[in-house]
Formats: C-alpha cells, sequence, structure tokens
C-alpha cells in the first residue's frame, strides 16, 4: 500500500532529506518573518508611535543578511546536490527496460519480445529505463521512486532506481502531451524476483494472445487508449465492427465514402491524417509509418477481420 | 494635436539613445538564431560542411562588399551633412539605396537558383537530404531572409531620410533622423559580416 | 471615460480634454498608463474567470463541466493572457507610465508618440490572443510554454496565438525602451542617479530585461512559425531539429520575464514602506543594487526549468547553483523592508496591507522557488501541482498583490476621489483568506505527485482538489469586492488631498488628480528621496 | 535639438576604414582556403569580430560618443557572449 510521502526506491532517502532541510528553514524564516511583521504593526503602531526614529541603514546588518542567506542556500544547494547525483549514476548491472511514451500511452518493452503496459519489476533489482518518444515530448514520473525524466523525440535520455517496497505504484506523464495527457497513467507494480521472472517468460499474461497477434500489436502499440473495441466512442472511432464497414472521410478533397477493407486500414495506420472518419479530429493522431512495421500491419488488419466475421 | 498635447521634441543624444537600444534589440533578435546555428553546427559538422559547398562563395563575398561599400557612403553622408552639403549627403545616401538594390538583386538570383535546384524548405529534394543538411539549409533561409527583411527596412528609412534631405527638414542643424537611418544600415551590415564566414566560408 | 463630472475645480488630465477620442489619440503619459490599466483590468477579470472554471472542472475527478479539450485550451490561453497580457506589462506599464515621470520630475516620458505607440500595439496583440480562441479551428492548447514537438504539430490556431505573443512582446520592448532612455535623459535637475526614488530604479532594472531578453522569444516563436508554416525544421526532430533547444531558447526569456514581472512590485512596496512608517527607507543602496543583481543574475539561471530535460550533468548544477544565488538579493530585500517599518510609525492602511501580505506571499513562493531550484527535490516537484502553486504565489501573490498595493497607494493621487477605506480592508481580508486556501493546498497534492496541466485526477487527490476550488470562490469575492470599491468610488469618492499619505516623493508634491503637464515649473532636487525631516505625526 | 557638439569625421577618414574592411574580408577568403582545420571557424569568427569592431567604432560614430554607450555596446555583447556559453555548458557535456 502506498502512502503519500514514503519513498519506494533507493533514491528517495537523499531527496526526502533535501525537502526537510529546505522545508525547517522556510518554515522557521517564514514563520520568523511574519511574526515580526505582526510585532511590529502592533508595536510600533501609530497610535503609540509619534516620533518615528529616522535611521537609514547599517552597514554591518546588510552584511550579515547577505552572508547568512547565502550559507543557507548554498547548504540547500549542497543537499540538492547530493541527492540528485546518484540518479545520474547508473549501475553497470542494471536491467534495461525500455520506456515507450506516444500519445497517450505507456508501454514497457523488456526487450525479449515482452512488452507490456505496467511496469513490472523485482524487488531490489536496480532497473535503467531508457526514454523513448514516438511522438511528442512526455515524462515519465514514478512519484513513489522520487524519479522523473522528460521523454523527448530524438533523445536518449535515461533514469535508473532500485524498488524497495513491494506494491502498486502510480506512473505519470508529466510533459503536456495533448488531449488526454491526464490519462497517459501505468502502474509500477513491483514483485519478488522470482515471480518477476516467471511473468517475464510468460508472453500470455500480459497481452501477447498467440491466438490473436493483432491484439497484441493494438496493446503494444497503446491504439487501445483512443480506439474501443466495445463501440464506445473515446478520442477516435471505434474498432468494433471496422473491417468491411462503410466510412464517411473527410480528405483534402472533401467529403467521401469509402469501405474499410485492408487498404484503408493500412493507410488509415500510416497516414490517418489523409482521411479522417467523419465527426473526429485531424492532427490529433500521428502516423504510425516508422513505428508499425508491415508483418504487424498484416496481424492487426487480420484480427479486425476476424472479429468482425464473429459477429 | 494641439500644442498642449505633450510633444515629440526630442534632443540628439536621446533620439540616438533610443536608437542604440533599439539595435541592441535587433542585435538579440538574430542572436537567437546564432545560437541556434552555433548549436546545430556543433551537432552536424559534416552536413554543415557538405551543405555550405552548395552556397556560392563568391556571391556572398561581392555581397559583402556591396554592403561594405554603402556603410562607407552612409557615412559619408552624415559627414557631408555635417559639413552642409546636403546634395551631396543626397547622392550618397542614393548611391546607398542603389548599392542596397545590388544587394536585393545578387540575393534575389541566389534565392532563385537555389529554388530552381529545389533545395529549399519542404521541397521533395530537401527530404532526401540527411538531418544537418536540411537544418543549414533552413537557417540559411531564414539567417539571410530576416536579414533581407532588415535590408528592405532599412532602405525605406533611407529614402525617407533622402526625401527630409531634399526639403531640408534635415539639415546642419537638424540630422538626428540621418544619424538613426544610418545607424541602422550600419547595423544591417554588421549582421552580414557575421552571417557571411557562418553560412558562406566555413565550410 | 468621461471625468467632467468631478467637482476637483482646475483642470488636470483626467477633465483637460474629454471625448474617448482624446483618450485614443493622448500621448500623455498618465493617459497612457490608465489606457493600459483598463485593458489589463478587463483582460485580468477575464482570464480569472477561467481560473475559477478550471478550479470548478477540478472539483471533483472525472469530466464535470467541460471536455478535455476545453480544459486544455482553458489553461493555455489563462496563461497566456495571464503572462503576456496581464503581469508582464502590468506595473510597469501602468504605473511606470503613470508615475515614472513624476518621480523623477519630468514632464513626459522621453518619446510620447512611442509610448502610444506601444499601447497599440499591446492591443493589437491581446486582440490577436482573443481572436486565436474564436477563429475558426480549435482553439490553441499547447500551454503558454508552447514547447515543441507538440506545438509544432497539433492542429489547432496556435499560429495565430504564437503570432500575439510576438506582437505582446514587441509592446513590451518598446515601453522598456522608453523608459531607460527616459530615466538616462530626462531627470529633473539635481535628481542624480542615487536621488532617484525605489520605484523608477526597478523599472530601470525592469527594462533592461524588457530590451535584452525579449527579442530572443520573439526570434523564437517567429521559429516555431517559421516550422509550421514554411516546414523549416528547427525544432522537429523528423528534420533533424533539437525540440529542447527549444526549451532552452523559451527560457532565456522567459525566465528574465518573471523578474520582469516582480521587480517592478518590489519597487512600489519599497515606495510603500518609508511612507507609512513616515521613516527613510532602510539600505537604499543594498535594494538598488540587489534590484540591478536580480537583472543580470536573472539572466544566467534559465535552465532551472529543464532540470528533467536530460540536460547535461553540469549544466543542472551550475543552474541550480546560480538559481540559488539570485535568491540573495531578494533576501536582502525582504530583510531592508522590514527594517525600515522597525522603529517607525506604522499606519496599517490598504496599501500597507497589501504591501506586508505581499512579503509573506513572496516569502512562501521564493522558498518554494528554492525548493525547486534544488535538483533532488525538483525532480520530484517539476511540473506538478507544487510548481503551479509556487508560481500563483510569486506571481500573484508577489506581483498581484505588489499591484494591488500600488493601486490602493496612488489611487487617490490618480483620481482625486478616496476609495472606502474599511471597504478595502475587509475585501483585502476576503482575498488574502481565499488566496491560501487556493493555492497552499495545491503545494501539498504537488508533493504527492499530482502532475499539473491534469484535466482529470486520481481520485486519491480529490480532498484537496476540493478545498482548493472552495478557495477560489472564497477569492472571487474578495476580488469582486476590491475592484467595486475602486471602481466605485472613481466619481463618488471623497475629494483626495494632494497628499493623503504624507508621502515625500515628487508625485505627493503636485495636485490631486495631476495637471497636465505635471508640474507648473521644473522641480530642483537638492535631497535624498526618502527624507521625512517633519514627520505629520508629530 | 541641435546636433552641433557632435564629432566629423572625415571622408578620408572612412575611406581608410572601408580600405581596412575590404583587406580584412579578403584576408578571411583566403585565410579559410588554407584550411585550419579545427580552427577555421575560429579564425573566421575573429576576422569577423575586428569587422564588426571596426564598423562599430568608426562608422558608427563609438568612438566620439560617450564613456556610457560604450560601456553599455560592450555590456550587450558580453552579455551575449555569457548567454552562448551558458547555453554550450549544456551540449558540450552532453
Ligand atoms: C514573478 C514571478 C516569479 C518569481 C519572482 C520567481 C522567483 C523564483 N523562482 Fe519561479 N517560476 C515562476 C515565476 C516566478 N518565480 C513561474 C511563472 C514558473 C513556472 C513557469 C511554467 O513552467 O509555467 C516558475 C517556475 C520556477 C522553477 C521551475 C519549476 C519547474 O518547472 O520545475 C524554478 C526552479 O528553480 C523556480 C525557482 C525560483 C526561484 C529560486 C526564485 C527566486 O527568485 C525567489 C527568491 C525569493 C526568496 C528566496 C524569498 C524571499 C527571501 C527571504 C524571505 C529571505 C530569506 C531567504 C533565505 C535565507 C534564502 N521557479
Ligand atoms: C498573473 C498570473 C496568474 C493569475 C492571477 C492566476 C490566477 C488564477 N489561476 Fe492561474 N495560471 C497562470 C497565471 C495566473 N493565474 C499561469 C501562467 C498558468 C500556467 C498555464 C500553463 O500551464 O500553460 C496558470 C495555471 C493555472 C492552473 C493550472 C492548470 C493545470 O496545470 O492544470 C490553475 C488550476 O487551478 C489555475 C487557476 C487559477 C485561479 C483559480 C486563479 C484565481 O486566482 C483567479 C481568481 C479570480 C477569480 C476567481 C474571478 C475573479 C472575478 C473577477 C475579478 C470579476 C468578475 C468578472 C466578471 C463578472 C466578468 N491557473
Ligand atoms: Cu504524455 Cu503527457
Ligand atoms: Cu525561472
Amino acid at each position: 500500500m502506498e502512502t503519500a510521502f514514503s519513498g519506494a526506491s533507493n533514491l528517495a532517502e537523499a531527496v526526502d532529506r533535501a525537502f526537510i532541510f529546505i522545508f525547517s528553514i522556510s518554515f522557521i524564516i517564514t514563520i520568523a518573518i511574519s511574526v515580526l511583521m505582526i510585532y511590529i504593526v502592533i508595536h510600533f503602531s501609530r497610535k503609540k508611535v509619534k516620533n518615528p526614529k529616522q535611521f537609514t541603514g547599517n552597514t554591518k546588518l546588510e552584511i550579515a543578511w547577505t552572508i547568512i542567506p547565502l550559507i543557507i542556500v548554498l547548504m540547500m544547494f549542497y543537499y540538492g546536490k547530493v541527492g540528485f547525483t546518484p540518479m545520474r549514476e547508473v549501475p553497470p548491472d542494471a536491467m534495461p527496460i525500455t520506456a515507450i511514451g506516444r500519445m497517450w500511452a505507456w508501454s514497457f518493452d523488456y526487450g525479449s519480445g515482452k512488452i507490456s503496459k505496467d511496469l513490472v519489476v523485482p524487488l531490489n533489482r536496480n532497473v535503467r529505463m531508457n526514454l523513448l518518444s514516438m511522438d511528442v515530448n512526455h515524462g515519465l514520473f514514478i512519484p513513489a521512486f522520487r524519479v522523473k525524466e522528460d521523454v523527448i523525440p530524438g533523445y536518449k535520455n535515461y533514469l535508473w532506481f532500485r524498488p524497495i517496497v513491494k506494491g502498486e505504484f502510480d506512473v505519470y506523464c508529466t510533459d503536456y502531451c495533448g488531449l488526454a495527457h491526464s490519462g497517459m497513467t501505468a502502474k509500477v507494480i513491483v514483485v519478488d524476483s522470482l515471480d518477476f521472472e516467471k511473468w517475464l517468460v510468460d508472453l500470455k499474461a500480459t497481452g501477447n494472445i498467440p491466438d490473436l497477434p493483432g491484439l497484441t500489436v493494438l496493446k503494444g502499440n497503446g491504439c487501445l487508449t483512443c480506439h474501443s473495441l466495445d463501440g464506445s466512442k473515446i478520442i477516435g472511432p471505434s474498432f468494433k465492427g471496422l473491417y468491411g464497414s462503410k466510412r464517411v472521410v473527410i480528405t483534402d478533397q472533401g467529403e467521401k465514402t469509402v469501405d474499410a477493407f485492408d487498404d484503408y486500414i493500412k493507410r488509415s495506420i500510416l497516414d490517418p491524417n489523409a482521411e479522417v472518419v467523419k465527426g473526429f479530429n485531424k492532427g490529433l493522431m500521428q502516423p504510425y509509418k516508422d513505428v508499425i512495421k508491415g508483418e504487424d500491419l498484416d496481424k492487426i488488419v487480420d484480427y479486425f477481420r476476424k472479429s468482425s466475421e464473429q459477429k | 494635436m494641439s500644442t498642449t498635447e505633450h510633444s515629440d521634441y526630442i534632443d540628439s543624444d536621446t533620439g540616438k539613445m533610443g536608437m542604440w537600444l533599439f539595435l541592441f534589440t535587433e542585435l538579440f533578435l538574430f542572436g537567437g538564431l546564432f545560437i541556434v546555428y552555433a548549436v546545430m553546427r556543433t551537432k552536424y559538422p559534416e552536413d554543415f560542411h557538405q551543405a555550405a559547398l552548395e552556397l556560392n562563395a563568391f556571391i556572398g563575398a561581392t555581397n559583402t562588399v556591396v554592403l561594405l561599400v554603402s556603410s562607407m557612403t552612409v557615412a559619408m553622408s552624415l559627414t557631408a551633412i555635417q559639413k552642409n552639403k546636403p546634395n551631396i549627403a543626397i547622392g550618397l545616401i542614393f548611391i546607398t539605396l542603389i548599392l542596397a538594390g545590388v544587394f536585393m538583386m545578387n540575393k534575389y538570383f541566389e534565392w532563385g537558383h537555389k529554388f530552381s535546384l529545389h533545395l529549399y524548405p519542404g521541397s521533395d529534394v530537401m527530404k532526401t537530404l540527411p538531418h544537418g543538411e536540411i537544418m543549414f539549409f533552413g537557417l540559411y533561409f531564414m539567417m539571410t531572409g530576416l536579414h533581407a527583411l532588415h535590408v528592405i527596412i532599412g532602405g525605406i528609412l533611407l529614402t525617407i531620410v533622402m526625401f527630409k534631405l531634399k526639403s531640408g527638414k534635415i539639415n546642419q542643424e537638424h540630422y538626428l533622423l540621418q544619424e538613426n537611418g544610418a545607424l541602422y544600415w550600419h547595423l544591417v551590415d554588421l549582421i552580414w559580416i557575421f552571417l557571411f564566414p557562418l553560412l558562406y566560408l566555413i565550410t | 471615460m468621461n471625468y467632467n463630472s468631478s467637482p476637483t475645480a482646475p483642470l488636470n488630465f483626467l477633465n483637460h480634454k474629454t471625448g474617448l477620442w482624446s483618450w485614443l489619440s493622448s500621448t500623455d503619459h498618465k493617459r497612457i498608463g490608465l489606457l493600459y490599466l483598463y485593458s489589463i483590468t478587463i483582460f485580468f477579470c477575464a482570464a480569472a474567470v477561467l481560473g475559477l472554471l478550471m478550479k470548478i472542472e477540478k472539483f471533483a475527478p472525472g469530466e464535470t463541466i467541460m471536455t478535455a479539450q476545453t480544459y486544455n485550451g482553458i489553461f493555455t490561453i489563462h496563461g497566456i493572457i495571464m503572462i503576456f497580457i496581464v503581469v508582464i506589462p502590468g506595473l510597469a506599464a501602468v504605473f511606470g507610465n503613470i508615475l515614472l515621470p513624476i518621480m523623477i520630475g519630468a514632464k513626459d516620458v522621453a518619446f510620447p508618440k512611442l509610448n502610444l505607440f506601444s499601447w497599440y500595439v499591446y492591443i493589437t496583440g491581446a486582440c490577436l490572443g482573443l481572436y486565436s480562441q474564436f477563429a475558426k479551428g480549435h482553439v490553441p492548447d499547447a500551454g503558454w510554454t508552447f514547447y515543441v514537438p507538440y506545438s509544432a504539430e497539433v492542429n489547432s490556431n496556435i499560429v495565430i496565438a504564437l503570432t500575439a505573443a510576438f506582437v505582446l512582446g514587441f509592446a513590451s520592448i518598446l515601453t522598456g525602451l522608453n523608459f531607460i532612455v527616459t530615466i538616462h535623459r530626462m531627470r529633473a535637475p539635481g535628481m542624480t542617479w542615487f536621488r532617484m526614488p525605489l520605484f523608477p530604479w526597478s523599472l530601470y532594472a525592469t527594462a533592461w530585461i524588457q530590451i535584452l531578453a525579449t527579442p530572443i522569444i520573439g526570434i523564437t516563436l517567429l521559429m516555431v512559425i517559421a516550422e509550421r508554416t514554411l516546414q523549416i525544421g528547427f525544432f522537429d526532430p523528423a528534420l533533424g531539429g533539437d525540440p529542447v533547444l527549444y526549451q532552452h531558447l523559451f527560457w532565456i526569456y522567459s525566465h528574465p520575464a518573471v523578474y520582469v514581472m516582480i521587480l517592478p512590485a518590489m519597487g512600489v512596496v519599497s515606495e510603500i514602506f518609508p511612507t507609512f512608517s513616515q521613516k527613510p527607507i532602510f539600505g537604499y543602496m543594498p535594494i538598488v543594487f540587489s534590484s540591478l543583481a536580480i537583472a543580470l543574475v536573472g539572466y544566467f539561471v534559465w535552465g532551472h526549468h529543464m532540470f528533467t530535460s536530460g540536460m547535461s550533468y553540469q549544466a543542472r548544477w551550475f543552474f541550480s547553483l546560480l538559481t540559488f544565488l539570485v535568491a540573495i538579493p531578494s533576501a536582502i530585500k525582504v530583510f531592508n523592508w522590514l527594517s525600515t517599518m522597525y522603529g517607525g510609525s506604522v499606519d496599517l492602511k490598504p496599501p500597507l496591507l497589501y504591501a506586508i501580505s505581499f512579503i509573506f506571499l513572496f516569502t512562501i513562493g521564493g522558498f518554494t522557488g528554492l525548493t525547486l531550484g534544488s535538483l533532488a527535490t525538483n525532480i520530484q516537484t517539476h511540473n506538478t501541482d507544487f510548481v503551479v502553486a509556487h508560481f500563483h504565489y510569486i506571481v500573484f501573490g508577489g506581483m498581484g498583490f505588489g499591484f494591488f498595493a500600488a493601486i490602493h497607494y496612488w489611487y487617490p493621487k490618480i483620481y482625486g476621489r478616496m476609495y472606502n477605506i474599511r471597504w478595502a480592508n475587509i475585501a483585502w481580508a476576503i482575498l488574502f483568506t481565499g488566496f491560501n486556501v487556493l493555492y497552499f493546498p495545491m503545494f501539498i497534492l504537488g508533493l504527492q505527485g499530482m502532475p499539473r496541466r491534469y484535466f482529470d485526477y486520481d481520485p486519491k487527490f480529490q480532498t484537496g482538489q476540493m478545498i482548493s476550488s472552495i478557495g477560489a470562490f472564497i477569492l472571487i469575492i474578495g476580488l469582486i469586492g476590491m475592484i467595486s470599491n475602486l471602481v466605485y468610488h472613481v466619481r463618488r469618492g471623497a475629494i483626495a488631498p494632494a497628499n493623503p499619505w504624507h508621502g515625500v516623493t515628487l508625485e505627493w508634491q503636485i495636485p490631486s488628480p495631476p495637471p497636465h503637464e505635471n508640474f507648473d515649473e521644473v522641480p530642483v532636487i537638492t535631497r535624498d528621496p526618502y527624507v521625512f525631516d517633519n514627520p505629520y505625526t508629530k | 535639438m541641435k546636433n552641433h557638439d557632435n564629432h566629423i569625421s572625415s571622408y578620408s577618414l572612412n575611406l581608410t576604414v572601408l580600405l581596412i574592411l575590404l583587406v580584412l574580408t579578403t584576408t578571411s577568403v583566403l585565410a579559410i582556403k588554407f584550411h585550419f582545420g579545427a580552427f577555421t571557424v575560429a579564425v573566421a569568427l575573429i576576422i569577423a569580430s575586428v569587422k564588426a569592431a571596426i564598423v562599430l567604432t568608426y562608422f558608427m560614430h563609438l568612438k566620439f560618443e560617450n564613456l556610457l554607450l560604450r560601456l553599455m555596446v560592450s555590456g550587450v555583447f558580453l552579455l551575449f557572449a555569457i548567454v552562448v556559453v551558458i547555453t554550450f555548458i549544456d551540449y558540450y557535456f552532453r
């Protein structure tokens, strides 16, 4: 179970120490200033003081309140730096996982053909996340672990941590990335090493459904955040009964009706903005030209065909 | 505006200071582009090298000379009006304007050539180039384009100066506008002094 | 804008000419200042209502009163209006315009026509901002920071919004330019640099930031426009561009811009504390030089907005260190203000109330700024509600309350009328309470991990969000109370004397409202700005 | 409003300045031909800066302006240089 402030990674302690240091000093000084102001307003009120003193400064005081805050902020800087430095020093034995951010879903690629929408990690193992963006900036934020780095296209950013508490924690996207930015969440699930090994080799458990490989591809690429399978409208049109249906689409040339067979479906994935289904907005979906490759496209079409036939 | 309205009675030092501050903002405007250039050059040294070979250093050099000479003629026109020789001043400004025209002509042919080679942003040829080269041409068009815009503005300013010289509104006693126009023109020159080596020379 | 009914017999800048056109064509710095005041107030109210709408939406998780698309559009235009249209021009364009020339003993600013021109540029920019909301297509939804690649790709009226920000930047540059030249060239005889009051000093520091930082954002926005319209890929990774470079360029301007907001507010309270304590400012020189130091060092800390962007380790700690250093001049000022009141004859009138709450809110905002500036803690708080709370505390609590302090201080000077003091005190109390109820919970939410720019949230955040939303309603009551008091008494207030607070700077030596030409004869200054040699309290 | 106390720079001075600038331009064109390797950029920029300085001092009359203006101009260039350097603290160490 997760509590608000308790840290669940090896990095949390140093971060929290910096928090505590800065907040304590801030608290003391803020209170001191407020009390002083109230005291002044009462004690030197116009009713009492008819003859204000006319002094204009004091060099010793000025030096004091330059030097003392300087020392304080340098200490704050020090705590911050000490808490931060280990975050950039990834231990060489860390297990690499690629976090893929796209509008608007995370997927975590373990390399071995295992792609998951939640981040499952073993307890007490160093984990290195390689951050990869498919479209715009995202931010990978795991509050309980005290880690956050931006996921920027064209850049190879990374972060690492070692989970020290078992449980489920939130993953957020902290860089504004459009319509469903706030829906771009996931879970970190910290499990025992043994359970983790089991989970990793079990390709079925998290979405890899061998008899429906197309669905696996859809899930792995986050398509289902915007397209439902049950006919409800999320952000894009639903996939329900798609194959073989008639679509009214808007193109640059105007409105037209097309039949949703293989070609249309592939076109809509590779270049979604050329033909936009009427009633939906252009530009919300990025082209998947470089993302979903030939074989996977066929799997998707195959999946659509089969699920339409079932009905 | 009636006489009691606060009028623009600007003495020369005040006016000149305003102009200089404005020039500072212009410098930082181009400064942003220079930062982009510097970063991109360190990222793609090879591509920048290749792309810069496409530019014609000869046209660049010609334009440098044209601008330098024009800079001198404006400076001299100021000397002329200070010495109370308005006709010489007008003539010199006129030469400056002609040089500005020559500069723009060169620019026109240079750009036109690039366009005929389909080397413009978003073109089909451009899309096939390596990233750094696309960036180089992007910067090239943005920087020279913005600079050309400044040449045009400077030209308009100097034209106004010329007419005011003719009508005697600018004279030996009052030539603030001419001074400021000249300052602006020198800035155009100053920026080109950096653009020329960065875009045309260093390959 | 017809002040004919004003019974103040002598002609002044408000009534010497009448009719709308006499205002729209006036090159009088005081009238231009008022034009800014009215336009800014209108935009502030509009954007504040948008803020309230966001809070209502967030009262409960899920969709309550608007869709995600609307929410994203609203925080974008809320940010654009508040930053570019309200607080950046804010104090400088309103009170700087009205008071700077008077306080340095000048008849007007150096370039009066340019001054009027900048107002028109400003209005053009502001209208473009509005147009982006109503033009065909989607409202812009990239946040006020316009981060690429999103802003370069999304299909909404981004180009209009970018152009608006560009034009507004131009207005800001022109104002800054005007002020620098005014201060250099127009000071009255005897007004040496160090006899200049502190408000003009703060404007001077501000103006330098305005002219040296704004062009950078100008060119940056132009590059994004070029990217969208001409397909030049400066920032698009698919064309070799660099999204992080955009962030550098954006913050090279936008960090110094936050000091454009706060420095004039610091100048205002530096005027208010001496007057209401009937005592010279404590540490005149340190305050002057800390303003200049903030302006200078503030130019080099922009990277603290990008600590998680994958910057190099060296850059991160360098920017963190400089961020901490720039806090020192602010600390110096706070202590000097406190010492100014200490030993004085303190009169707790509304301007002082606002000035004191300024210190309180600015301190909280500043310390949370330090939390954000420290590397380890920034990683946790970046782009969460903690940042939102930080900047509302420091922008609204700092600059906003500074603005309210200024209007309560100079109101009798500008209009020659007095607002109702008790009414003002009550409004202040509600405003202050509402403010803290609204924004304080956001610190805690942020620490718990609530990200910003979130339309929807995890139900575990609901308590905090609800308290915060309630605060917004308290705040709105206070704000309406304050504004209505001021508006109501413009015509109906009691006639104010020329110097109701017994101030000693030049603006208090001329009638209220000031005459069209400010001074009958050019004043000659023979002493320091804050000499209360004959405190009226004696 | 009068400009009398202004310095008048003679025609010949202007001409000399132009000639120097042209010589520098030629130098930099030739210098690039020699390929200094990594230093080409530096050489080109140094020559350009010298040219810029000359334009500022003579054509733009900074030599004859008051100290304040000269300080401002150098300050502005310095500020810009610092900003570039700081940006490179990021890019250089990546
Ligand atoms: C008026 C505007 C204003 C001002 C003055 C400041 C002032 C400061 N700001 Fe803030 N800031 C913003 C407006 C402002 N900020 C905005 C709008 C954002 C968000 C932008 C966005 O992303 O949308 C932001 C974001 C922001 C961030 C980035 C957060 C993130 O996104 O990760 C950081 C990080 O360092 C920061 C730090 C600071 C610091 C250290 C100061 C310092 O200058 C504060 C100094 C003041 C004090 C320290 C308090 C007073 C001093 C004392 C009481 C004396 C005692 C002091 C000591 C002993 C030290 N600010
Ligand atoms: C000066 C700056 C300023 C001010 C004063 C405010 C004021 C307010 N702001 Fe704003 N805010 C910003 C600057 C400011 N904000 C910026 C820059 C952002 C970042 C945008 C981004 O992320 O891109 C932001 C973001 C922001 C968010 C975060 C959005 C998100 O990240 O999800 C929220 C959420 O609650 C918010 C709320 C409010 C509220 C409730 C107020 C309230 O204080 C407003 C109080 C006022 C009222 C409640 C109404 C008052 C009514 C009247 C005065 C008169 C009535 C008028 C009529 C009858 C017509 N603001
Ligand atoms: Cu992805 Cu926000
Ligand atoms: Cu900042």
